[in-house]
Order: structure tokens, then C-alpha cells, then sequence
């Protein structure tokens, strides 16, 4: 089946390039290997029917946030290649550490039964008037898309405060 | 197109996904070409940023203005902003009267948003 | 059951494990602040592709709605993350998470 | 609704006061809007039964009045003691609006009835916290606490997602009710339910300060600005813990055998490392830091008792231990400020001789956190105690009293250097009115609350 | 008229709150009587009840001021129960109490911090007022740590100094050990019965089991141990002396030591349930008299001598509800509380007279000078060694003979108590006032009287101390039913009591006779405590005439003496202040190994993190 091959070509780009995010020694490959990541998580969206939210996804990480990211990787001038003060000891806790809880999380969710199938078709699932009849209708989403708003005030005034310059 | 239909998926989307493909196809395309086509000198001393003799200091990119920052900061939290306008604007006729006054509200804390950071001066370049 | 043809859940409840683990590992094995902040994107994308698979099994849509808020509270997160990130760097000179370990004991 | 509606008007007009010029008017605004929101949950108060919902997201129940009020009550005294120290700064409307939006958060998490409203909750409240703790932009103290607490609070909201995710795929929904009738109904529970719960649970200890996920805690209250370490230790601590109990009540008692010893365990090592490590301690601001922790897990036996009682209970809990955060944060400020920010041990000898208000409140706060009868904490206490006893959780109980006797230890280490220390080169105090009248009546509320504890266990009757 | 109750702690409380917020703007004249009149309005109320009573059926009456606590299955309520145990405790508490507060008013009256004293007190006998008349343990519990407070506050008072302050902490630390056995106990009662009323859980003590109620009257016992300072939880009383003498007189000595006692007292139902928790508590106690009052024996410190000799006396109350006599040791608490009070308040007197030189060997003959004081002072030392007819006599003898028929061999060992009471004692009152006087010149000239704020509570309480005993034996026979099944069983062998009357007038006249062997020794021969420096060379130079001044000397004297200053310095130091700081050490050591994990490193933040995370995991989904 061509959508299993998809599926396992997406899955293992999407896990090397964000094992390359780790790895990368230079900061800026490791925001390009993210973005890579990003564009293989919205073929998976896609594959999964969620359309809008793969573009949506695309439009936000790959091109808003990654591109900030890269901004302020220029603009702290990190394009280096050293990471000082990183000592082995670490490094093996982290990876010791990192590999117990996938064990762990996978052990764990190894065994999912009784899942149940969809009750319909549900290609219209992901499609952009559905969801905004979930997002704004009475029972639906309503409350969260307001206080959304909210957040995005105070992260807006978190923002300038911290980077405005103090008045002397 | 045995493909899409084998993903299941929405045939609406298939222009935007051919469109994607010709634009990361030509990008690849135009590398590759250039780095075929194009002679390559390699040397330490073209790699250096002047090549007037004297050892460079430092690095070209030190100094930076941190209003620039806040501007991509901002875009990025109106980008995002933007993506719940989308399926409100679909869905426009149907949500009738309350979407409006529920949109506006949201409007309105975004334009008091920016409204703040107009009057701070988060904007201004100098 | 399967969520598209010849892959069930369980391929995406592992693949999303997978790249949580990765995320968090990410988080812990560098010390460049700015890659930290990535790696936590990695992990939120993990659970926004999480419940788009989930999403598809249980045919809601409001699982879909959920990742919206989730991209937007990221969106939220980066920018005071970066801001906070710009201010250390003001008075440090450095995005290395190793230099703040003054208050400790 | 309704108080959502005035904490956000308040914010917002807090926001842009600044640019009309009305720098004069926030302060008052604030106060009479806080006391108007009040007003507010008083007239909402058991008028309100458990099936109204707003918008399927949240439910104004007696719980989310009493903690509302409870947190309120708290930001109104912040506000009261951090006016000084915001006024003299540039950008007071940044920081008020702030706060308010926090507070916006925190009203979220003591009211919602799906994980949606949490998640967004936790952040809006978070995300404010994280700003201010940085506020001190050139001390780099302040830097680090800011950076370690997002790092961390960004990771433990991923944790949070993930679990919710996984809760998800079990059931379905996202909402508490839901969610519950899925535990009461399913025979067989999925791995999947149980891996989520556990990764809302450590996201969750994470927020209120619960070992091992505590190590956030003692850094962040050092390293932020002493005025927003008050508010972190009373008003974030009173609704993470608030909305942790919401969460578990609402949607995990069914299951509580599943999850019972890990609360047992995480109660009990948060109680032991919060008061032991405590007792070693010098700086003043860190004392209080490792005794928040101890606090969170005197707080968490009532999330493994889980009845209403230990509602109540948790309400009284957090009451008292806001009030005498509040005390004893304005007395670590305003000795602070007087000492360039510094707030060691011996800074405080002799407080009793340069300023008896501020040491007699800051003796009340001390012993009503180490649980001394008749004030406040020492009921707040013994009801936890006796919520656990009554449940059979005695073994707790024993290491919960032993580590509060550890606490005795420290929190008598500062109040021995007030009374018995030898004030040599320290500096006398002279209060504002409003800070005088402050200290008196949180330590009238300490005393009376202490005499009178049927007054908060009241406001809420599930 | 039991309503009238409500305002007994009202008024010190009123005073307390007065005093407190006023403070500068009221003149020391004013303060005093207003403090001491609170304190004296109290004490009416309290005769006025207790007048009412007795002409009454002496029926407990309950008086609820509101309604506390409502909250779940727990119910309490703020209400006090007047019965003739809280009476008795009233009349002590307010009575002395007042007199205390009189003699106060002489004895701070130069103090910067008299207000701040007197303040102090009044709210020490607010909480103290709590503890006795709470009707169920949270209220006790409220009062009993309330003291505590006070006491720590007081004994600190002088905080200048820091060996006063350290002392406080010790205080308030072997206090707090105490409390939590206490907390435990009555949580364990509350799981129990379901209430901590005492008359309901009385009520259902039947129905708990043998092992709980041994349990949770044991774990009672050990804050009573830590309140009334019985071993190992001792040491804090004789450093707790470092505060003014008043204090000593009213809280170490005369009401709050006591309150242990009351304690058990009023829990009588359930310690007569359990045998092992009766045996404990007079094991305890009769361990206590006979260690502490060896212990007085080298002391020098005139309120040292009498800390040990509370200390002791506590024992021998304990000892007495221990083997079922607790109406014998109630009634030891109120003769106690007369005669050490006069005692201590005498000793207080003395020290002012010698400018706060505390130290017997540099007094002496001071009984010429200090006539009032000598004269109440003697009265005291006569009661509190057992002396016919004065009030110890009565309610000590009552002890060891329902000591002797109950138990023997504690019987045997508190008469062996008794006599070492009667020895160190009279060694202390000799050395004092009799002889010649060994302080410098300039103490000599400024030798004087105390003013009549002092005197006079020293003349009411020898009154008390000479006849309480006599007058209140035949009420305290009568009317407070303790441990009934006791009574009952002693009705029985009444004809063994009668007899044990007749052993005890012999060992009243065996005590005169350790009173008079003192006498020769520190009179007569002039024999006195050698000075720090030469403790061991002078010993051979003080002149030894007589074989039996020898032989006394090496057989008694030495012994004594090197066992005490052994179990005083060695065991004190080494043993008990070892294991009380081992306990802040080890605490100490155990936080500076836990605070390493607070690294600093946010990388390691979230690796434990991740860990506790796989951790909660795999415990709850793999067992």
C-alpha cells in the first residue's frame, strides 16, 4: 500500500531530521533539520485527513516560529560550532535518561487494545468549515478562542516589556 | 493522482500540494545546477571576509538592535493570531450574528494589542 | 483499527513517542538555550501529531481544535521565551544554560 | 462569567491606563475592582448549582467561588503591599496587567470543566509569572530564575499536552465530566488512560511544587523580585493546587486506587526535602522557598484524601498559608529593600527593636506556618491530619507532623534572630500607612481565621 | 452561676490586649494594676464559682461560647466544662496567679520591659485559664501550646544575654517533642471515638481496644513528660531558670509544669483502662523524684536547687497517678504549687536582697536581715519536706501510702525520695539563712527587705502553704472522683491504710531527722559546698573532728555528691543534650547532603524530572 510506504518514509524523516536537531553541531542546521521535522509532521497531517491543519502548521512553525528562531540565531551571531561547558557526564545522563522514559512510555502504551474504529467516513473531519463550526460554536471552543486572546495580550506585553530598553 | 486517492484525502487540496512540489522542486533544481555549473576556487584566503591584509577582528554581526527582534516577536504572535480568522471566515454566514460579535471581541483585544504596542514604541526603528 | 490504510494507531502513538523522547532528550543532552527551546517544540509537535491521529480514530474534530491552542500557546511560549532568552544574553553575553547556575544549594 | 469579564476589563484598562496618562487612576481602579469581584463572588455564591455550565468549558460551582474569593482576598493585599514598589518604576501598567491576566489564569483553573480551560489556564497564568520574575532586567539573579522557570515550566506544559493527548485517545473527549463517565463505565481501563493521568500528574506536581519535580521551586523564589515571589508562593501556589484538586475530583476518582500510593509517596518526600532542606538554609527568601515546597506537600495529602472534606480542608490551607505568605513576604521586602536586595539570616536580628509591627507579624506569620495553635496554620494542619487520619492514611499523618517539627526548627531560626539578635549597624524601619495597616490586619486574619475556621471551611460546601 | 465562667480568661485576655497596645502610653503604676486587678477578677469569679459549687451537686456543667468547628464528620466546640477538677485549677491558677502577678510589680518595677513582662503574663494565664477549662483536647491543645509560647517568651525575656535565649530554644524544642507525642494521641483518640470531646470520648472509651488506648495514653503521657519536664525531656526546666524569678515561681513552677498532671488527671478513664500506660507513667515518675532530687544535692544555684527539687515533686505527682491515685496527686499539685511558689518567690526575694547574686555559698545568715522573707521561706521549707501538719505533708503522705498499697516498691522508693527531699532542702534553707554571711561587704551593706509588693504574697502564700493542706484534704477526699475504680478498692483495704498511717508518721520523723543532720552539718559544723576552683583540695582541709563527720562524709556526703554531680554533668551533657542536638545535627547534616541535589544546573532539573516522570510510569503501570 502506498500510503503505508508514506507513512514510513514521512516517520523516518521526520525522526532522523529530529534526531539531527539534536545533533547538529551548528545551531543553524539544527533549525533547518527542525523545520524538515515540521514539513514531515504536516505530511502526516495530510495523510491523516487534517488538511487545514497541515497548512495551518506549516504557516506557523516552518514559517513564523522556526523563522524567528533563525532570526535570533543570526542575530546572536551562533553560528558556531563549540558548546562549551557540555561534560560527558552529562551527555550520558541525558541519553541514560532520554532512553529510560522512551522504554518506559513505550512499554507502557505497547499494548493498546479495543481501540475503537471510526464510526464514519471522516475525510470532512480536518476540513476548514468543520472545524470552525467546532471552534466557535456555543458549546464548542468558544470560551479558550477568547481567553486565546488573552494570552496573546499578556505574552505580547511580556514581550515588549522584556525587550524594551529601561527609561533612565 | 493514484496516490492522493489512495490517501483518502480531500481532492480540494491537490493544486496547493502540486504547488508545493514545483516550488521544492525548482529550489532543489537551482541548487543543484549552480553548484554543478558553477567553478569552484576554493582558498582560505577567499573564504576571509576583506582581503586587505589586515587580520579580522571580532565578527561582522555584533551588534544588533533589539527592535528588530520585537517586531518579528509581534509578527509572529499576529501570524498566529491570524489562523483562527480562517475558519471563522468560512464559516461566516452560518455563525450569523453571535460569531460576528464574537470575532469582534477578538478583534478588539488584538487592536487594543496593538494599540499598546504602537504607544510604546515597540515599532519604531530608530 | 486501522487510522489510514495498513497503519494503525499504535504506529502513531510509537512514532510520537519516539519523537517525545527525542524532544525531551534534546532538552537534556544540549546546552545551547536556544536549541533547549527547540526541542521543546519537537515535543509539542509530537503531541499535536498525537492527537491529529487521535482526531482520526475517534472522527472529532475537537482534538484538531485543540492543536490550535496548542500552536498558539507555543507561538505565546517563543516569543517571551526569545525575549527572556534576548535579556539573559544582554547581561551574559551567552546563551549557554550551564553559565545560570548561580542560585543553587 | 462575570468575574472573568471584571478581571479582564481590569487588565486590560490596567494595560493601556499608561498611555492616557491615568497612572494615577490604576492603582484605585484595581482596588475597587478587586472589591467589586468580591462582591461579585459573594452574589454568586450558592446561587449557583452544580449543572450550569458556561459554554461546556467551565462551571462557577461553590469550589471555584470559595477559591476566587480566597484568591481575591490575596491579590488584593498584593497589590496593597507591591504598590510602593511598582510606583516608582517606568512601567507599573506593564506590571499590573500582568498580574491581572495571571490572575485572569488563575480564576480559569479554579473553574474549568475541561482540560482545554486548564491548559490554557496553566499558561496564562505561567506565561505573566515568567515575565515578572525577570522583571529585574539588569540583575542577572533575576535573569536566571526567569529563564530556569520558563525552561521548565515550557517543558513540564509539554509533559501536561502529552498526557492530555494520551487522555484523549482513551476517552475521546476533553471534558472532566466525560472523562469521568468514561473511568465509570469502562470495565477495562485503557494502558493509555493511565500513561496520560501520570503525565498530567507530574506536569501537575510541577506546578504547585512537588518533589521530585520541585527543583524549580527554591531557585526561581530566590532569583525573582522579592514582591513576585509573594505572589508565586500565594496566589500560582493556591490555584495550581486548587486546579490540581479540580482536576482529580472532577475527572480521576474513579480510579484513585491506581494512583493513590504515587501521591502518597510524592506527599511524603515533597514534606521531608521541602522542611529538611529548609533547615540548612541562611537566606531568609530561601527558607521560605524550601518551606513553600514543604507546604505543596502538605497540601497534596488532600488531593489523597479526596473528599469534600478535604476540600475544605485544602481552601483552609491555602487561606492560611496565603495570609502568612503575604506577612511574611512584605516583612522579607521591606528588610530587603533596605539591605541592597540581600536577605540573610542576621539582617533580621533584632527586628523586634527597630520595628515591632514587622516583627510581631512576622512572628505570627512564622508560627502560624509552623502550625502553632491557636493561629490559622495550626488549624489548616490539623484538619489535613484529621481528613487523613479519618481515611487511614496515619503513616502520612506521622511523617507529615515530624516534618513540621523540622519546620518549628527553622522557622524558630528567624524568629529567634528578631527577638534575640543583636541589631548592631541595621537600620530601623518607618512604615507607610498602608503597609502598617497591612501587617495588622493579615495578622488579625491570621488570628481570627485560627479562632474562627468555620468562617473559610464554610464558603464552600460542594 | 457555672455561666459566669466565660469571663474568668476573658479578663487577663482583656489585660493582656490593653498592656500590649498601649504599651508606653501607660505608666508602670497603672500597668501593674491593671495586670494584677485582671488577673484578681478572675480569681473572684473563680471563689464565686467555687463557693456556688459547693453549696451545689457538684455536677459538671459545660458551657458552649459558640459553635467551632463544623466541618465534615469533625465537630468541635469552644466550650468550657466546669467541674471540681477545673475548679481546683482555677482557684490555684488565678490565686497565685494573682499573687505573682502582685509580687511582679515590686520585683520588675526597674525593668525596661516591665510592660512587655506584664503583658506577657497576663496572656500566659489566658492560655493557661484555656487549658484547664476546655471541654474536649482541641481547645486543651490550644492552651497547652499557648503556654508554651509564654513560657518561651518569658524565659527569653532578658534576651541580652545569650545563654538565656538558647535556653528558651532548648525550651521550646524539647516542648515541641512532647506536642507531637501529644497531637499523635489525640488523633489517635479522634480515630478512635470519632470525637475529642472529653465527655464523649469517655463515654465510648469501652468500646476502643486495649492496645489502642494503652497507645494513645502513652503517646498523651509524652506531652506531659515534655511539659512537666520528666526524664528524658527534663533538662529544660532547671535552664529554663535563666528567666525572672516570677516566672520561674508561676510557670515553672506553681501552673503550667502542671499541666502534664492535669492532663492525665483529666484523662483518667482511659488510663485506667491501661495497666501498661499506668505502670509508664509511675515508673517515669518515680524515676524523675528520685534522679532530680539526687541531683540537688551539689547544686548551688538556689533556683537550680529548686528547679531539681520541681522537677522531683513533679515525679512524685506523676508517680501518684501512676499507680491510680490521682486525686492524691491532684491534690500534691495544689500544695505544690503554694509552697514552691512561696518557695521560689522567696528565693526571688533573696536574690533581689543580694543584687542577683544566686549562689547559696555566698549567702548565709541572711535570716537577720530578711526577716519576712526568712520567716515565709522557713514555713515553705517546712511544707515542702513533709513537716506535720503543714500542707506537703497531707498530700505527700497521701502518695506514698496509696503508693504503698498499690504498688510497694514505688511506695519504698518515693519514702526514699522524701527523705533526699527533706536532706537537700534543708541543706538549701540552712546555707541560706543561716550561719554567717560569706557574700562581699558591699552586698552586706545594701542587705534589705523587700519592698511590701513582695512581701505580701510571700505572707498569703505561707498561709497557704501552712494550712492548705489541712483545709483542702477533706474536700479533695470528697469531691474529686478520679479513677473511681481506685477509690472503690482502696475503701477496701481500708484497715491496710490505717496502718500505712502509722509508717508514714515514722517517715515523717526520718525526714526531720535528714532535716537535722543538715543542720549539723551546715550549721553547726559550718560545713559548706567547696568553691568552683578548689572542689577537691579544700574537701580535707575543712576540719573533721568527729569519726561520724567522716564516715558521713565518705559513706553519704561523697557519694552523693559525685553521683550527683555525675548523673547532673555526665548524663546531662553526654546523654540527654547529646541526643537533643543529635537530633538538630543529624537533621543539620541530612539537609546539607539533600541540598546538593539543588544543584543549580537546570540540565539536571530536568533529568530528575524525567526520571520521576519514568519512575511514576513504571511503578503504576508495570506492579
Amino acid at each position: 500500500m502506498i500510503s503505508q510506504y508514506l507513512f514510513y518514509f514521512l516517520s523516518f524523516v521526520s525522526v532522523m531530521s529530529a534526531l539531527m536537531v539534536v545533533f547538529s553541531k551548528n545551531p543553524v542546521y539544527s533549525v533547518l533539520f527542525l523545520i524538515l521535522t515540521f514539513f514531515s509532521i504536516a505530511g502526516h497531517y495530510f495523510l491523516l485527513n487534517a488538511q487545514f491543519l497541515g497548512m495551518v502548521h506549516i504557516i506557523v512553525y516552518a514559517g513564523a516560529i522556526m523563522v524567528l528562531f533563525l532570526y535570533v540565531i543570526m542575530m546572536l551571531n551562533l553560528n558556531k560550532e563549540d558548546e562549551p561547558g557540555t561534560t560527558t557526564m552529562s551527555k550520558i545522563a541525558a541519553t541514560i535518561s532520554g532512553g529510560i522514559l522512551m522504554l518506559v512510555l513505550v512499554a507502557a502504551t505497547r499494548s493498546v487494545h479495543g481501540m475503537e474504529s471510526p464510526v464514519a467516513d471522516s475525510s470532512q473531519i480536518g476540513s476548514i468549515e468543520n472545524l470552525g463550526k467546532v471552534l466557535f460554536a456555543e458549546n464548542g471552543f468558544l470560551l479558550p478562542f477568547e481567553i486565546s486572546s488573552i494570552l496573546f495580550l499578556a505574552s505580547m506585553v511580556g514581550a515588549v516589556f522584556l525587550s524594551k530598553k529601561e527609561i533612565r | 493522482m493514484i496516490l492522493l486517492q489512495s490517501l483518502n484525502s480531500s481532492r480540494d487540496f491537490l493544486p496547493i500540494l502540486l504547488m508545493f512540489i514545483v516550488a521544492a522542486g525548482f529550489v532543489s533544481f537551482v541548487m543543484v545546477v549552480t553548484q554543478w555549473l558553477g567553478p569552484k576556487h576554493k582558498s582560505k584566503v577567499k573564504a576571509d571576509s576583506f582581503e586587505c591584509g589586515i587580520e579580522q577582528i571580532g565578527n561582522a554581526r555584533s551588534p544588533f538592535s533589539i527592535k528588530y527582534f520585537l517586531v518579528a516577536i509581534l509578527f509572529v504572535l499576529f501570524d498566529v493570531e491570524v489562523i483562527f480568522m480562517y475558519p471563522w471566515a468560512v464559516n461566516f454566514k452560518s455563525l450569523g450574528a453571535i460569531g460576528m460579535f464574537e470575532m469582534f471581541t477578538f478583534i478588539a483585544f488584538l487592536l487594543i494589542g496593538f494599540f499598546y504596542i504602537l504607544k510604546k514604541g515597540a515599532l519604531k526603528w530608530d | 483499527m486501522e487510522l489510514i490504510p495498513g497503519i494503525s494507531t499504535e504506529h502513531y502513538i510509537f512514532l510520537s513517542v519516539v519523537l517525545f523522547c527525542i524532544g525531551a532528550f534534546g532538552v537534556m543532552y544540549r546546552k545551547n538555550a536556544i536549541i533547549v527551546f527547540m526541542c521543546i517544540e519537537l515535543m509539542l509537535n509530537a503531541v499535536n501529531l498525537l492527537l491529529v491521529a487521535f482526531s482520526r480514530q475517534w472522527n472529532g474534530a475537537d482534538a484538531q481544535v485543540f492543536v490550535f491552542f496548542v500552536m498558539a500557546v507555543a507561538a505565546a511560549e517563543v516569543a517571551v521565551g526569545l525575549a527572556i532568552l534576548m535579556m539573559i544574553y544582554r547581561n551574559t553575553g551567552t546563551t549557554d544554560i550551564n553559565v545560570l547556575n548561580k542560585l543553587k544549594g | 462569567m462575570n468575574e472573568l469579564l471584571t478581571l479582564t476589563g481590569l487588565g486590560l484598562f490596567s494595560m493601556i491606563a499608561e498611555i492616557f496618562n491615568f497612572r494615577k487612576a490604576i492603582f484605585p481602579v484595581i482596588v475597587l475592582g478587586l472589591l467589586g469581584l468580591l462582591g461579585l463572588c459573594y452574589m454568586d455564591w450558592g446561587s449557583y448549582n452544580s449543572t450550569v455550565t458556561h459554554f461546556s468549558m467551565m462551571k462557577v460551582d461553590n469550589f471555584s467561588i470559595a477559591f476566587t474569593s480566597v484568591l481575591t482576598a490575596t491579590a488584593l493585599f498584593w497589590f496593597m503591599m507591591s504598590r510602593s514598589f511598582f510606583e516608582d518604576q517606568t512601567s507599573m501598567s506593564d506590571h499590573f496587567s500582568l498580574v491581572l491576566f495571571a490572575l485572569t489564569g488563575a480564576f480559569c483553573l479554579t473553574s474549568f470543566t475541561n482540560i482545554t480551560m486548564l491548559f490554557l489556564g496553566v499558561e496564562v497564568l505561567s506565561l505573566p509569572v515568567y515575565v515578572l520574575t525577570g522583571s529585574r532586567k539588569r540583575d542577572v539573579a533575576s535573569n536566571e530564575a526567569s529563564f530556569k522557570y520558563f525552561l521548565m515550566g515550557s517543558f513540564a506544559s509539554a509533559v501536561f499536552l502529552f498526557g492530555t493527548a494520551f487522555i484523549y485517545g482513551a476517552t475521546g473527549s476533553f471534558n472532566l465530566e466525560n472523562i469521568a463517565t468514561y473511568l465509570s463505565t469502562q470495565p477495562q481501563l485503557s494502558p493509555l488512560f493511565l500513561v496520560g493521568l501520570l503525565l498530567m500528574l507530574s506536569a501537575m506536581a510541577f506546578k504547585v511544587g512537588a518533589a521530585p519535580f520541585h527543583f524549580w521551586t527554591p531557585d526561581v523564589y530566590e532569583g525573582a523580585p522579592t514582591i513576585v515571589t509573594a505572589f508565586m508562593s500565594t496566589i500560582v501556589k493556591t490555584a495550581a493546587v486548587a486546579a490540581f484538586f479540580r482536576l482529580f475530583y472532577l475527572s480521576f476518582s474513579g480510579i484513585h486506587g491506581e494512583y493513590a500510593d504515587i501521591i502518597w509517596a510524592m506527599a511524603a518526600l515533597t514534606m521531608v526535602v521541602g522542611n529538611v532542606i529548609a533547615a540548612a538554609q541562611n537566606n531568609v527568601k530561601r527558607i521560605l522557598a524550601y518551606s513553600s515546597v514543604g507546604h505543596a506537600g502538605f497540601m497534596l495529602i488532600t488531593i489523597l484524601v479526596m473528599n469534600d472534606f478535604a476540600a475544605k480542608s485544602l481552601l483552609y490551607y491555602t487561606a492560611a498559608y496565603s495570609a502568612a505568605g503575604i506577612a511574611a513576604f512584605l516583612v522579607l521586602y521591606l528588610v530587603g529593600s533596605a539591605n541592597n536586595g540581600e536577605t540573610p539570616l542576621n539582617a533580621f536580628d533584632g527586628l523586634v527593636k527597630r520595628n515591632p509591627i514587622m516583627a510581631g507579624t512576622m512572628t505570627m506569620a512564622l508560627l502560624s506556618m509552623a502550625g502553632i495553635p491557636p493561629l490559622a496554620g495550626f488549624f489548616a494542619k490539623y484538619f489535613i491530619f484529621v481528613s487523613a487520619v479519618e481515611n487511614g492514611y496515619i503513616g502520612l499523618v506521622v511523617i507529615a507532623i515530624l516534618s513540621s517539627l523540622v519546620g518549628v526548627y527553622y522557622y524558630f531560626k528567624i524568629i529567634i534572630a528578631m527577638f534575640f539578635g543583636k541589631p548592631d549597624n541595621l537600620p530601623t524601619y518607618f512604615l507607610t500607612p498602608i503597609h502598617r495597616f497591612l501587617l495588622l490586619f493579615v495578622a488579625a486574619i491570621i488570628v481570627l481565621t485560627g479562632l474562627f475556621p468555620d468562617f473559610v471551611m464554610g464558603l464552600m460546601t460542594i | 452561676m457555672e455561666q459566669l465562667v466565660k469571663f474568668i480568661p476573658l479578663f487577663p485576655l482583656i489585660g493582656f490586649a490593653i498592656i500590649g497596645l498601649a504599651n508606653r502610653r501607660l505608666s508602670k503604676g497603672v500597668t501593674g494594676v491593671l495586670a494584677t486587678g485582671s488577673v484578681l477578677a478572675s480569681f473572684a469569679i473563680a471563689v464565686i464559682i467555687f463557693m456556688n459549687r459547693l453549696g451545689g451537686d457538684g455536677q459538671a456543667v459545660t458551657v458552649t461560647l459558640f459553635d467551632w468547628i463544623t466541618a465534615g464528620n469533625f465537630s468541635a466546640k469552644f466550650s468550657f466544662l466546669v467541674d471540681n477538677l477545673s475548679t481546683m485549677f482555677l482557684l490555684v491558677i488565678t490565686g497565685v496567679g494573682t499573687l505573682i502577678h502582685l509580687y511582679s510589680i515590686g520585683y520588675m518595677h526597674d525593668d525596661d520591659g516591665f510592660r512587655r513582662f506584664m503583658s506577657y503574663l497576663n496572656l500566659f494565664i489566658f492560655f493557661m485559664l484555656l487549658l484547664v477549662l476546655g471541654d474536649n483536647y482541641l481547645v486543651m491543645f490550644i492552651g497547652w501550646e499557648g503556654v508554651g509560647l509564654c513560657s518561651y517568651l518569658l524565659i527569653g525575656f532578658w534576651f541580652k544575654n545569650i545563654d538565656y535565649s538558647s535556653a528558651a530554644k532548648k525550651a521550646f524544642v524539647m516542648n515541641r517533642i512532647g506536642d507531637l507525642g501529644l497531637l499523635l494521641g489525640v488523633l489517635l483518640i479522634f480515630t478512635a471515638t470519632g470525637s475529642v470531646t472529653y465527655d464523649s470520648v469517655f463515654a465510648q472509651a469501652a468500646n476502643i481496644t486495649i492496645p489502642v488506648v494503652t497507645t494513645a495514653t502513652i503517646l498523651l503521657f509524652i506531652g506531659a513528660m515534655g511539659k512537666s519536664a520528666q526524664i528524658p525531656l527534663y533538662t529544660w526546666l532547671p535552664d529554663a531558670m535563666a528567666g525572672p524569678t516570677p516566672v520561674s515561681a508561676l510557670i515553672h513552677a506553681a501552673t503550667m509544669v502542671t499541666a502534664g498532671v492535669y492532663m492525665v488527671a483529666r484523662s483518667s478513664v482511659l488510663y485506667m483502662m491501661a495497666p501498661i500506660s499506668m505502670d509508664f507513667v509511675a515508673w517515669t515518675g518515680v524515676i524523675t523524684a528520685l534522679f532530680a532530687a539526687s541531683i540537688g544535692f551539689a547544686q548551688t544555684d538556689i533556683k537550680k536547687v529548686l528547679a531539681y527539687s520541681t522537677v522531683s515533686q513533679l515525679g512524685f505527682m506523676f508517680a501518684a497517678l501512676g499507680v491510680g491515685a490521682f486525686t492524691a496527686g491532684v491534690f500534691h499539685v495544689v500544695t505544690h504549687a503554694f509552697f514552691k511558689a512561696l518557695l521560689f518567690l522567696g528565693a526571688g526575694s533573696v536574690i533581689h536582697a543580694m543584687h542577683h547574686e544566686q549562689d547559696i555559698r555566698n549567702m548565709g545568715g541572711l535570716a537577720k536581715k530578711l526577716p519576712i522573707t526568712h520567716a515565709t521561706f522557713l514555713l515553705g521549707f517546712l511544707a515542702i519536706i513533709g513537716f506535720p501538719f503543714f500542707s506537703g505533708f497531707y498530700s505527700k503522705d497521701e502518695i506514698i501510702i496509696q503508693a504503698l498499697a498499690h504498688k510497694p516498691i514505688i511506695g519504698y522508693l518515693l519514702i526514699f525520695g522524701a527523705l533526699m527531699t527533706a536532706f537537700y532542702m534543708s541543706r538549701l534553707y540552712f546555707l541560706t539563712f543561716m550561719g554567717k554571711f560569706r557574700g562581699t561587704e558591699e552586698q552586706q551593706h545594701h542587705l534589705h527587705e523587700s519592698p511590701l509588693s513582695m512581701t505580701v504574697p510571700l505572707m498569703v502564700l505561707a498561709v497557704l502553704s501552712v494550712a492548705g493542706g489541712y483545709l483542702l484534704q477533706g474536700y479533695m477526699e470528697h469531691n474529686l472522683t478520679l479513677g473511681a475504680a481506685v477509690t472503690a478498692s482502696t475503701e477496701i483495704e481500708e484497715h491496710t491504710l490505717h496502718g500505712l498511717h502509722n509508717v508514714m508518721w515514722g517517715v515523717t520523723a526520718a525526714a526531720i531527722v535528714m532535716a537535722v543532720i543538715a543542720y549539723v552539718l551546715y550549721v553547726v559544723k559550718g560545713q559548706r559546698p567547696s568553691s568552683d576552683a578548689d572542689m577537691k583540695g579544700l574537701e580535707k582541709t575543712i576540719y573533721n573532728k568527729y569519726y561520724v563527720d567522716e564516715l558521713y562524709e565518705s559513706l553519704i556526703t561523697k557519694p552523693l555528691n559525685s553521683i550527683s554531680s555525675f548523673l547532673s554533668n555526665w548524663i546531662d551533657i553526654n546523654v540527654i543534650d547529646r541526643l537533643v542536638n543529635g537530633t538538630g545535627g543529624g537533621i543539620n547534616a541530612l539537609s546539607g547532603q539533600l541540598r546538593l541535589t539543588q544543584s543549580g544546573n537546570t540540565g539536571f532539573y530536568i533529568v530528575a524530572m524525567v526520571l520521576g516522570m519514568a519512575l511514576l510510569v513504571a511503578i503504576t503501570v508495570f506492579m
